[in-house]
């Protein structure tokens, strides 16, 4: 329509309340009829200042911080944090318990990329249907999940040196029930979207990203496997030991939003696997070890770096041998994939701009912490 | 044509008797004019009791909501009444008592008006549609242009709507909408134009009555002028995939940003009604309007219709239930690029088949000869046509690649590390 | 023509079409001067309709009200600037003299005239037009569909801008 | 498995690749000199051997005496991670060379810590608060924000006995 | 009784209102309004020609308003393209500003 509408440039805010914005979330978009010209952010509205107020509560206290960060995936970001302070205070955790993170860590990936995919679909116009039939699948595993910790969104499940609580006896049935079903509805999503003419048309080579302005642009996760990059923390740095688990690494082919969204649903194939062979070998013992209330740990820091299901989510912890962390860092992966928004958005209508942002997953709590 | 159908008036297969056998009794009591004014009456009272009203409440509101609903994996509404029956009661109800708030920038009377002027045209379009051998309410000789003058105004409507809601996003889809609107118009006038070319009239029940006599559908005899149709008809009702002007991923509801309550209840309500309308229009052209191959002596006509009416609306809530949504150049180019030529390579192909059929004395057998011509006509001309605009069937890989081991940048094209 | 409902509908219109005029003439925003302009002209395709030309009546909504309406809408959202300014110029006195002058001379002159009519005859059906279009009128209409191209051709180079003629690539791959 | 540099192993690439840009280092880290911190970094970036292409993480840490910005620099290619710092003296006017020129994806990170620390990164294109609005008094994650001018109370303001005012909390730092 | 001049006098009236229109308005599109209210009415007098008369004047009268509604909408794209292109040079549709021969 540009080429009937030759109106002056005006800004346009998509957000902070517009369906497509995944929360709270805005951006000002200069927009020349349906091209976009210019897009800038303003982030912030959720912001609830947590790396400050994690330095006045103690390790533990803060677990349930992060589940408050990227709420659509709690269980990775406690693990995260949990793996920097045990890097940080030297803390081994039993097979057991690590068996049991990986299996949540993969239970919450793929409920995350439910939700991802879902929503990706919904933004480029496939009614609500997508969405709900990878919701159906999500339901299930958040029930596993309350069955589990007892809740189903803020999980609050690990704790330094292993989980809170051993699995529930009918746990590894249920898990298993699930796989299938889960199978059927990636394979039914796959079937209605991914040879979808409509749907190629919207999302191949919209709001393409290189290969170097990925790796230049700090991006992880899908996005930058969606370029082509072989990269996955799971594999690269293993955590949890995740070295014995045989799974492949789904990587794009040119990094156009289809590429982010095919790579999503193949991980979560992958992530089944994870979940299996990880249920075939789950490991007796503790699902934890003994780890002070008041833990202090020697003066230092530490990094510590998982593959969340939106990419590198890093915890950076300074410790003065407080019993409260000195500083403490979040790594959002959201809010630094979200730095080439322009680099997608400008040149593309605003149609193209939606897809562009639901491609990059964005979860705004974690976005502003 | 022979009919079992009866002149008694209690003969529920042909409900114009049950009004003609009224109106006489008025005219031996009453003055001359009066059933002049009463026939209107009783034929829109008919017309919305027996198909309106309860398709729009229980076929669009209802139905669609429960059908998608089962095609979304969900239940859909279930609580009010049996079966939720009654949900689309309780909605409207809940709309009637929601504040309809307007912007205080906004232009107050026009925003008013905008959904009276949208709800208007859809009332004048069943005027038109045969429901039965005599059941058709206005027998205009120009009924089919009749129907795209009338179903061209609700577009201004729109316009007025997202205009004086004085909000960008109502801007963005009146702009969307009316851009749209003209360029499906050129299409969809030029199939209705083949129509008219081939059945040699423009009166609705004179097409419905060509089908019945060629015992053929016009579906079958123009395929292309129904695929153009549906797709060019489906852009216009801003149904899914094309709903670009209320494209709720983009411009939060488009033109209908800033309504609510009741005013946004009336929009809502004859979107279904202009779709109603489409599918009505679109059966009675197309499908053979009341016409069955003989299955309309035994079952009332009307209820024929509206059988094709709902099942062409259902292909509608088929679409939207399946389909993501295109981009708006991408919208026009396909109206412009695609839709424009094919539609007039129809009308120049079905003007030779009608002229030969003019010449020939083949006798009425000749439309099953031009069935076997047109089908794969159609077919080829798509074909050839998208081959001629570059677009090719490329195997668009459906999965990614898989990598054992991290690190490292694998090129864009490398045909090795396939994924499949 | 002597129908008590024919005679309601022709003062109903009468009314109906030269009030939406005169709105035209005195709503200070433009696009309210639209609106009152799509009334004047469905209320001249009532009189077409009154006048037994049902397929000229529908012509002038799809043309008038459908596309020229539409467009004036276009052109309005396309000049921003315009859209609250409907004023005259200083030559509204001398428009308004030459305007009641004409319509009296045009007056005396219909009153005064006898005119021959005999408005006995059924109207035209559609397929008479068509025929007269395509025999008696041959040449115009050719004529017509030239202007048209030319005009369509000229509105496009018209409105094309800079930036297009210099990027003179398809954007959108159908 | 990823080799995580020590602090003086990235000591002694930096040293090689631009000499005399190295502070200090500890077991984890490596102090780069203010003034070469950014060349150094691009030849860090650039070398085959480093390669960190990646910056994994930029954040600040306020340490009373000085603030610190932390890299956390990445190689996918060669798979290893490093951590090199930056420290910056001045407590009222910090500022550090910006890295947006050699990592794209640090503008947001720059944004972020200056809007957290009050850090200006000296050549970043768009240095704004991104998370807090203009004009919010003072920068929450120094340590002595509560008692910043014009910083603000914990709880609400007219909560009732918190007149007088806590002293900030003070840890010694080692 | 409907005759002749009653079509004739709402031709006359509303070909009088749009010429006051077309002379009077400042803004282009206005003018343009006008000149589509004039067109109308010289329809609306044909076809009622058209209808009380008989022989090949009548389709004559139909004939003359498909074409006059032709050229209208030929007239109409190609002066809303003008106004439009105008507006994009001057940022005005104004015709009294149109001085393009003083600047």
């Amino acid at each position: 329509m540009s080429e009937i509408v030759q109106s002056e440039p005006f800004v346009m805010n998509i957000g902070p309340q517009h369906p497509s914005t995944h929360g709270v979330f805005r951006v000002k978009a200069t927009v020349d009829g349906e091209r976009v010209v210019d897009a800038e952010m303003v982030l912030g509205y959720l912001h609830r200042s947590m790396e400050k107020l994690a330095e006045e509560r103690t390790y533990t206290q803060n677990i349930p911080f992060t589940d408050r960060t990227d709420y659509l995936s709690s269980m990775s970001n406690n693990l995260g944090y949990c793996l920097a302070v045990e890097k940080l205070a030297g803390i081994e955790v039993p097979p057991r318990g690590q068996a049991i993170r990986v299996i949540m860590a993969e239970l919450q990936r793929l409920a995350s990329h439910c939700m991802g995919a879902g929503a990706f679909a919904n933004d480029t116009g496939a009614w609500q249907t997508p969405i709900m039939w990878f919701m159906r699948e999500r339901e299930k595993i958040l029930d596993i999940f309350e069955m589990t910790s007892g809740a189903r969104l803020t999980c609050n499940y690990m704790r330094i040196g292993g989980v809170a609580f051993d699995l529930p006896d009918d746990f590894e049935e249920h898990v298993r029930a699930l796989i299938g079903p889960l199978r059927e509805t990636i394979a039914d999503g796959e079937g209605l979207l991914s040879g979808n003419e409509i749907f190629l048309a919207r999302a191949r080579n919209v709001a393409v990203i290189p290969q170097e302005l990925a790796v230049n642009a700090s991006l992880s996760g899908p996005m930058l496997r969606g370029s082509g990059v072989a990269w996955d923390i799971r594999k690269a740095d293993p955590y949890c030991g995740y070295e014995q688990y045989d799974f492949d690494i789904p990587i794009g082919y040119q990094g156009d939003a289809y590429d982010r969204f095919i790579v999503r649903l193949e991980e979560m194939r992958q992530s089944l696997r994870i979940v299996e062979q990880a249920l075939e070998a789950l490991p007796g013992g503790p699902h934890s070890t003994e780890v002070p209330l008041a833990l202090r740990p020697p003066a230092g820091e530490a990094y510590a770096r998982i593959e969340s299901p939106r990419g590198e989510l890093g915890y950076y912890l300074v410790s003065d041998e407080g019993p409260s962390p000195y500083r403490f860092h979040i790594r959002p992966p959201s809010l630094i994939n979200l730095s080439v928004l322009k680099e997608m958005t400008v040149g593309g209508s605003i149609a193209d701009a939606i897809v562009a942002l639901g491609s990059i997953d964005i979860v705004v709590g974690e976005i502003d912490r | 044509m022979p009919t079992l159908v009866t002149d008694h008036w209690y003969d529920f297969r042909d409900l114009s008797n049950l009004s003609r056998v009224i109106l006489e009794g008025i005219d031996k009591v009453a003055p001359y004019e009066l059933a002049y004014i009463v026939a209107p009456i009783i034929g829109f009272v008919a017309a919305f009791v027996i198909f309106v009203l309860p398709s729009q409440l229980f076929v669009g509101v209802y139905g669609e909501r429960r059908i998608i609903g089962r095609m979304q994996a969900r239940k859909g509404p279930n609580r009010v009444g049996p079966f939720g029956l009654l949900q689309p009661v309780a909605d409207a109800l809940k709309l009637l008592q929601k504040e309809a708030l307007t912007p205080t920038a906004a232009d107050k009377t026009l925003m008013w008006a905008a959904p009276v002027f949208f709800v208007a045209p859809a009332v004048l379009l069943f005027a038109v549609i045969p429901f039965g051998p005599r059941m058709v309410f206005a027998d205009v000789p120009a009924g089919l242009i009749f129907f795209i003058a009338v179903s061209g105004l609700p577009v201004l409507a729109a316009f007025i709507a997202g205009w004086s809601s004085n909000n960008k996003y109502s801007l963005f889809g009146a702009m969307r909408i009316v851009a749209m609107s003209i360029s499906y118009e050129v299409p969809l006038v030029l199939v209705l134009l083949c129509v008219v070319v081939f059945t040699n009239t423009m009166s609705l029940p004179g097409i419905v009555e060509f089908q019945v006599d060629s015992n053929l559908w016009l579906i079958f005899m123009q395929p292309l002028a129904f695929v153009v149709y549906f797709i060019a008809v489906s852009a216009e009702l801003n149904r899914t995939p094309t709903d670009i002007a209320e494209a709720e991923s983009e411009i939060v509801a488009g033109y209908l940003t800033e309504y609510s309550g009741m005013k946004w209840g009336l929009f809502y309500g004859m979107d279904i009604g202009y779709a109603l309308a489409a599918a009505a229009f679109a059966s009675t052209i197309f499908l053979g309007g009341w016409s069955m191959w003989g299955l309309e002596q035994w079952v009332p006509p009307w209820l024929l219709f509206i059988a094709k009416t709902h099942l062409f609306y259902f292909v509608f809530i088929w679409t939207r239930g399946t389909l993501p949504r295109l981009r708006i150049d991408q919208l026009m180019g396909f109206a412009w690029k695609f839709l424009l030529p094919l539609a007039v390579f129809n009308l120049f192909l079905v003007s030779l088949e009608r002229l030969w059929w003019n010449e020939s004395d083949l006798g009425g057998g000749i439309v099953f000869i031009i069935m076997a011509i047109n089908i794969p006509a159609s077919a080829i001309a798509v074909y050839l046509w998208a081959r001629f605009l570059g677009y090719k069937p490329e195997r668009i890989p459906t999965r990614p690649r898989l990598v054992r081991e991290a690190g490292g940048y694998v090129p864009v094209e490398d045909p090795a590390a396939g994924g499949q | 023509m002597d129908n008590a409902g024919v005679q309601i509908a022709f003062w109903v219109l009468s009314i109906l079409t030269l009030v939406a005029a005169g709105g035209v003439m005195v709503s200070r925003n433009l696009l309210h001067a639209v609106l009152f302009l799509i009334v004047a002209f469905i209320g001249v395709a009532g009189f077409f309709v009154l006048l037994s030309a049902e397929f000229i009546a529908m012509a002038q909504i799809v043309i008038y009200v459908g596309a020229i309406a539409v467009l004036i809408l276009f052109a309005i959202v396309l000049t921003p600037q315009s859209i609250r300014d409907n004023s005259e110029t200083a030559m509204v006195g001398p428009a308004i003299l030459l305007g009641v002058a004409l319509t009296a001379v045009f007056l005396f002159v219909i009153h005064d005239t006898t005119w021959a009519t005999d408005a006995t005859d059924p109207g035209l059906s559609a397929s008479d037009l068509g025929r007269a279009l395509l025999s008696t009128w041959v040449l115009p209409f050719e004529i017509a569909s030239v202007l048209l191209t030319a005009a369509l051709v000229g509105a496009i180079m018209l409105v094309r801008s800079e930036t297009e003629e210099s990027e003179d690539v398809p954007d959108a791959d159908a | 498995m990823t080799r995580w540099w020590t602090g003086e192993e990235l000591a002694e690439a930096a040293e090689r690749l631009v000499p005399g840009s190295v502070a200090r280092s500890t077991a984890t880290a490596c102090i780069l000199e203010a003034e070469h911190a950014h060349e150094a970094l691009r030849a860090l970036r650039d070398d085959p051997e480093t390669n960190f292409a990646h910056l994994s993480n930029l954040c600040g840490v306020d340490q009373w005496d000085r603030f610190e910005v932390v890299y956390h620099l990445q190689s996918l290619e060669r798979n290893q991670v490093a951590c090199a710092k930056v420290e910056a003296f001045d407590r009222e006017e910090p500022s550090v060379a910006s890295v947006v020129d050699i990592w794209h994806g640090a503008w947001i990170q720059e944004s972020e810590t200056y809007d957290l620390f009050g850090i200006r990164f000296e050549g970043h294109p768009n240095l704004q608060r991104i998370l807090l609005w203009d004009g919010y008094p003072g920068h929450p994650l120094r340590k002595d924000f509560l008692a910043m001018p014009g910083g603000l109370q914990p709880g609400l303001n007219e909560f009732a006995g918190t007149a007088a005012k806590p002293e900030p909390p003070v840890r010694p730092v080692t | 009784m409907l005759t002749l001049e009653h079509f004739l006098t709402v031709g006359v009236l509303l070909f009088c209102l749009g010429l006051v229109i077309a002379l009077s308005k400042r803004n282009a599109i206005g003018v343009l309004m006008g000149i589509e209210l004039m067109l109308n009415s010289v329809n609306l007098t044909l076809i009622a020609f058209s209808r009380f008369s008989t022989g090949p004047a009548e389709i004559a009268g139909h004939a003359f308003v498909a074409f006059v509604i032709t050229v209208a909408a030929a007239e109409a794209a190609v002066a809303l393209a003008l106004a439009v292109a105008v507006y994009r040079s001057r940022q005005t549709v104004e015709v009294d500003q149109l001085d393009l021969l003083r600047s």
